[in-house]
């Protein structure tokens, strides 16, 4: 057991985080979304630039193959260094991946190369209103038509939606299959007519998400991902992207949070009320306790090549722990917290989603108990 | 022995509720928070005041009902549990300052306006005030004790909160005429009345967890047959219970047993607080995405129930009187 | 709304309270658990003798006809004065009612009186170690034979089954019928060869239940309680008595040891303690919840006729609380609250078994959602 | 970096795991219990001393393995999981104790005998110590610090505790010869050795509880298809898992990163004491009635949580000493 970085891993995390210092763009600008959008957008072109957008992509498709270890430490680099997310961030953790693993290589050739570069946005097409947990269940119909697919039907929770040039998008090709055995897995263009984006508002007042309603849009047949009728495998693949090594960066981004907190804290005079002290250290806990459990299922996969169910894991103490922290601060701050403008306010109800979005905690359970602890799935 | 409503309560409930759910119909509550965040339909305002309800709780010789606190929890908790943008619990709160730590010549000078609706009342803390935007008496508690400040020299500066479906403002100044009356009487009471709004909240909120449970399907299956769902609006039940037994009882208490009324208050205030947002919170976790959405009308219960919840004294605030009250030596 | 007693109300309560202050026989003696039994059975002998045994049953019957509402005093009142409970409680509030309600006018001649005098001891037949929460696939098989029935199976936690005279033994007297069709409900008499009971020692070393295996017992055909095959039907109203009523009481044990844990805390000087503080005051208001719900439903059943499902979720609140009071009550006695002789030590581990016993939290929270809430059961 | 065990350390692991299950087999640890409560059978101490693991941690010089804390916790972990009653975990205390806080005479006194398991060690508080009896160097700490106590002229009296898994008892007195090192690096890493066996504890539990889960059938199935026990089974392995990474890693710190080992081991402790109870209490409502029953070997395990829990400073002592290291102002 040895938790230290070793020469090479150091020399790695030394070079991430000198870069990231000299080039970190400073905090997104206040202001309209869009605007905000475009400077994720540039400063993903300068991650691209230097080769660090594609960090976890193989170098043959533009990437820096870097390993398993090396990405932990890159996103937790980023984490620290508190710099933007990348404007292209579904593109760069599913889109590609997808593509590299589904696609064929006219598809590659097409596709990944904008990913990289944020000069094609991507957005995901899975959840439907009456689909959330049960993926399966879908009911956005693709038609066979003259060479491509008719797509209509409508899809909920589309980050980027109204920006996306391709959406990752899952429909029934198959009604008289079974359910799992009838969907299929397609890149459909965003800019044409049979699709409009509506912004969907949440709790916050903000749109993070978007509505999208599809009337007989068009998808060509060479658009269509890892073949028809394997929709479900492809997209459970991907979803697994999305859970995987998010411990790591995520808890750092709890320890920023934390520290803060505790700052907070302390200036008002509350350092010492056993009661918050309490609560702080087990936040402190669960938030290390989060970390490390992501270097032990690293380490696991490391040596054995196989991807623990440890994402979910992680994805549940995450939101749990930045409930209970974003829900600490705003009793200290009081009604000050209540206001639209407060920042912990604001993390608060933010926060809400955190045990939905994603996967929630009820399904995130089930599969802990059934795939780690084998217990039998309810019938 | 018998807790349960009388019939002449009884049928003040069924009034209640029937124009709670009449005129602040959800899409109406909506209406208002889009177009005016904060503020509130005066001719509804004036329907309720006519129908006596504005002074449930004042005194007969000062233009009320003579009513009880009773009486006033179980409008409180129809209009909470419809979380109405009305200045109600402003007014009513002013009453009770007043009534019961008012001299005679506060209560002669206000109370009439206050019972009619006309004159309206309204509370809060220097920091945030309840409705007070064209209130003709507000009042203002702080470790100081209680005032009533002049509405001609003093301005209320809007506070923009996450709870739209009422007004909050800042006082420019809180100099005004002492209370010099039993204040915990009052403040006690007061908390009452907001404990009830909470329980409305929280029944509210877990009603439409459950319609949504027997509605949503997944798996094939609606949600509401799986534990992860039926336990946890089993769990709803028992903390709005809880909220509802111990609101009544202080408002029992308030009337006819007033030596218990600190403890019954505190502790029907920090459960009924905490009561209202457990059961908001679980209730979005039930219904998933869609009660995350601002089309949803969740939020709005969301927002009442941690704004209302941390009026005169948060849950543990509260919890710590309690503890002073059953002996705990300090 | 009023919650004070009525002038008759008071009148019953000054009775009850001055008969038990005159008659308390004090705490039970130490010792041999057959001794603290005859101590109960000479307590219940004294309450019978002032017609106090059988406080809710009819008159007619021995009982002293009293109503719901004094019922619930009286039991608060034993409570209050923490007098013994008597021997044959499973007698008074399952035995005795259940023959009432099924019983024909024979078994009512043969079973009552000896059951309020604490003559004959009744002990409860249901559970079965493959049947705890699913009562209706109970095992124990009841084959007809000249006269009668013999019952042949295994049933388990059997309070008093060492003592009793009778059990209340629920059996399948037809396999072929469908699960709860073919249950059988019989008062089967326990001093026989063919019937052996074994203590079944708890975790916390002492032996309140019994196992008790039938090999061929006898019961005669007149002991048949409610008809073959009624068995389901005649045991479910059995267990509504055994909930029905306990809040009020229970909360006044729980305030009671609450007083006692608040004198500890004073007395180790930690009253001033933030944390405790909060802590205490959260057990007090569930209590206070817990009997103002008491009387809340029974105010409801008075006025309706109709007994609620509250009897369940007081048995939930009642248990979680017992178990936080008793937990910690045993963190500030530290160590000292490890000996096997510490009182809080004791009542901790005996707590465990609060969420079981009588419908374990699970089942209890699916009543409620299912008869409550009006949730789908789960198929 | 590689947070998993080297080659060495999986040999231990393994070692570990077959002797104690091996030797401590769940009928093995009744019949001791039953027989001799707080006792322990001296023949397999001695073979559990003759595999060196007495003096795991003792460094080579005074006749130990010379190896770290990461191989002392496995041991620990995998004695715990079996709730062996062995006097492993005083004897190994005692030589932290002693290795990290003693003077070399006192070392080279007492540190070979407790290597070699022939001269115990055993450690403790004025109240209670941990299998003293018989042992040559019981070590007491308290507010005025440790000292090694004369086993000639201290008398231990037993202690009739729950947990009868192991020998408890009270010194006749806690004078002695003081340890003059540093106390911290010594009790910071006793707190790891226990903090490791309340997470084998915590993994039995768990495990007991999986498989009754699977087996167990009401209502036509297994009860593990339902969510209220296998939701509950996923909160174990949460509970498990990170008592798990904070016991390894304050472990690993004590050894490479003796700065961090303060915060570490208070973590670790506090985290793996309330694990261990939690999921005790959890694993018997899985279980139900039968949970409950002495003649289920379940009730070992919730007592020895309980009692190994309170071992070297509560949960929220060890919480309190965390908030004050990460900057909450005292």
């Amino acid at each position: 057991m040895d938790l230290t970085l070793t020469a090479d891993e150091e020399a790695f995390r030394d070079e991430v985080r000198t870069w990231l210092a000299d080039n970190n763009p400073g905090p997104e600008p206040d202001g309209d979304d869009s605007a905000k959008f475009e400077f994720q957008r540039t400063w993903q072109r300068t991650m691209h630039d230097a080769g660090w957008a594609g960090v976890a992509w193989p170098k043959e498709y533009g990437g820096r193959g870097a390993s398993l270890l090396e990405q932990t430490i890159f996103y937790a680099e980023m984490a620290r260094a508190k710099v933007p997310r990348p404007a292209n961030i579904l593109g760069l953790v599913m889109g590609g991946p997808v593509v590299m693993a589904h696609g064929d290589e006219s598809q590659k050739e097409r596709f990944l190369e904008p990913i990289l570069s944020a000069e094609e946005i991507w957005c995901q097409g899975f959840s439907e209103p009456e689909s959330g947990s049960d993926l399966a269940s879908l009911k956005t119909k693709a038609v066979k038509v003259e060479g491509g697919w008719e797509v209509t039907g409508q899809k909920v929770w589309t980050t980027l939606g109204h920006i996306a040039k391709w959406c990752m998008l899952v429909a029934r090709s198959d009604f008289d299959a079974p359910k799992h055995k009838g969907l299929t897995y397609f890149i459909c263009d965003m800019e044409q007519d049979g699709i409009e984006v509506r912004p969907l508002v949440q709790i916050t007042g903000e749109a993070e998400f978007n509505e999208v309603f599809f009337e007989g849009a068009f998808v060509p047949d060479e658009n269509v991902m890892g073949g028809v009728g394997n929709g479900w495998m492809v997209a459970i693949t991907t979803l697994m992207n999305e859970r995987a090594g998010l411990g790591a960066s995520a808890a750092v981004g709890l320890q920023n949070d934390l520290e803060n907190l505790i700052e907070l804290i302390n200036e008002r005079g509350l350092g010492s009320d056993p009661i918050l002290r309490q609560k702080i250290a087990a936040l402190k806990m669960g938030t290390e306790a989060l970390s490390l459990g992501a270097m032990r299922s690293l380490s696991q996969q490391i040596k054995t090549g196989i991807p623990g169910p440890e994402g979910s894991v992680a994805k549940l103490q995450w939101g749990s722990i930045n409930q209970e922290m974003t829900e600490l601060a705003t009793e200290i701050l009081g009604p000050a917290a209540l206001g639209k403008d407060s920042d912990w306010g604001y993390k608060m109800l933010r926060s809400r989603a955190n045990s939905i979005e994603g996967g929630t905690s009820e399904v995130l359970k089930n599969i802990i108990a059934e795939r780690v602890l084998g217990l039998p799935k309810l019938r | 022995m018998n807790f349960g409503f009388n019939d002449e309560q009884q049928e003040i409930k069924a009034t209640a509720k029937s124009f709670a759910q009449s005129r602040f119909k959800p899409d109406v509550v909506r209406k208002q928070v889009e177009s005016e965040p904060g503020g509130f339909d005066e001719a509804v305002w004036k329907e309720l005041s006519e129908l006596g309800w504005a002074g449930i709780a004042v005194s007969e010789e000062h233009g009320g009902q003579g009513l009880g606190m009773v009486e006033l929890v179980i409008l409180c908790e129809e209009l909470g549990y419809a979380v109405a943008p009305t200045p109600f619990l402003a007014n009513a709160c002013a009453g009770l300052a007043l009534e019961w730590a008012g001299s005679d010549e506060q209560k002669a000078a206000h109370l009439g306006g206050i019972a009619t609706g006309e004159a309206r009342g309204a509370v809060g803390s220097p920091d945030v005030f309840l409705d007070a935007e064209g209130a003709a008496v507000p009042i203002v508690f702080d470790e100081d004790g209680a005032r009533i400040l002049d509405p001609n020299s003093v301005t209320f500066d809007k506070l923009d909160l996450i709870d739209e479906t009422r007004g909050y403002s800042e006082p420019s100044s809180v100099d005004g005429e002492a209370l010099t009356g039993d204040l915990d009487a009052a403040s006690g009471r007061m908390s009452v009345a907001v404990a009830a709004e909470l329980t409305g909240i929280a029944q509210r909120a877990m009603d439409m967890a459950v319609e949504y449970a027997k509605e949503r399907h997944q798996f094939e299956r609606p949600i509401g047959a799986y534990q992860a769902v039926s336990h946890r609006c089993a769990d709803m039940l028992y903390a709005v219970e809880e909220a509802r037994s111990l609101t009544y009882y202080a408002a029992w208490a308030a009337d006819e047993e007033p030596d218990s009324l600190a403890l019954a208050a505190s502790m029907a205030k920090a459960r009924a607080a905490d009561a209202a947002w457990e059961v908001a919170k679980s209730s979005i976790q039930v219904h998933g995405g869609i009660g995350f959405t601002w089309e949803h009308d969740l939020h709005f219960l969301l927002k009442r129930a941690r704004a209302s919840g941390q009026l005169f004294g948060s849950s543990s605030a509260h919890r710590e009187r309690v503890a002073g009250l059953i002996g705990m030596a300090a």
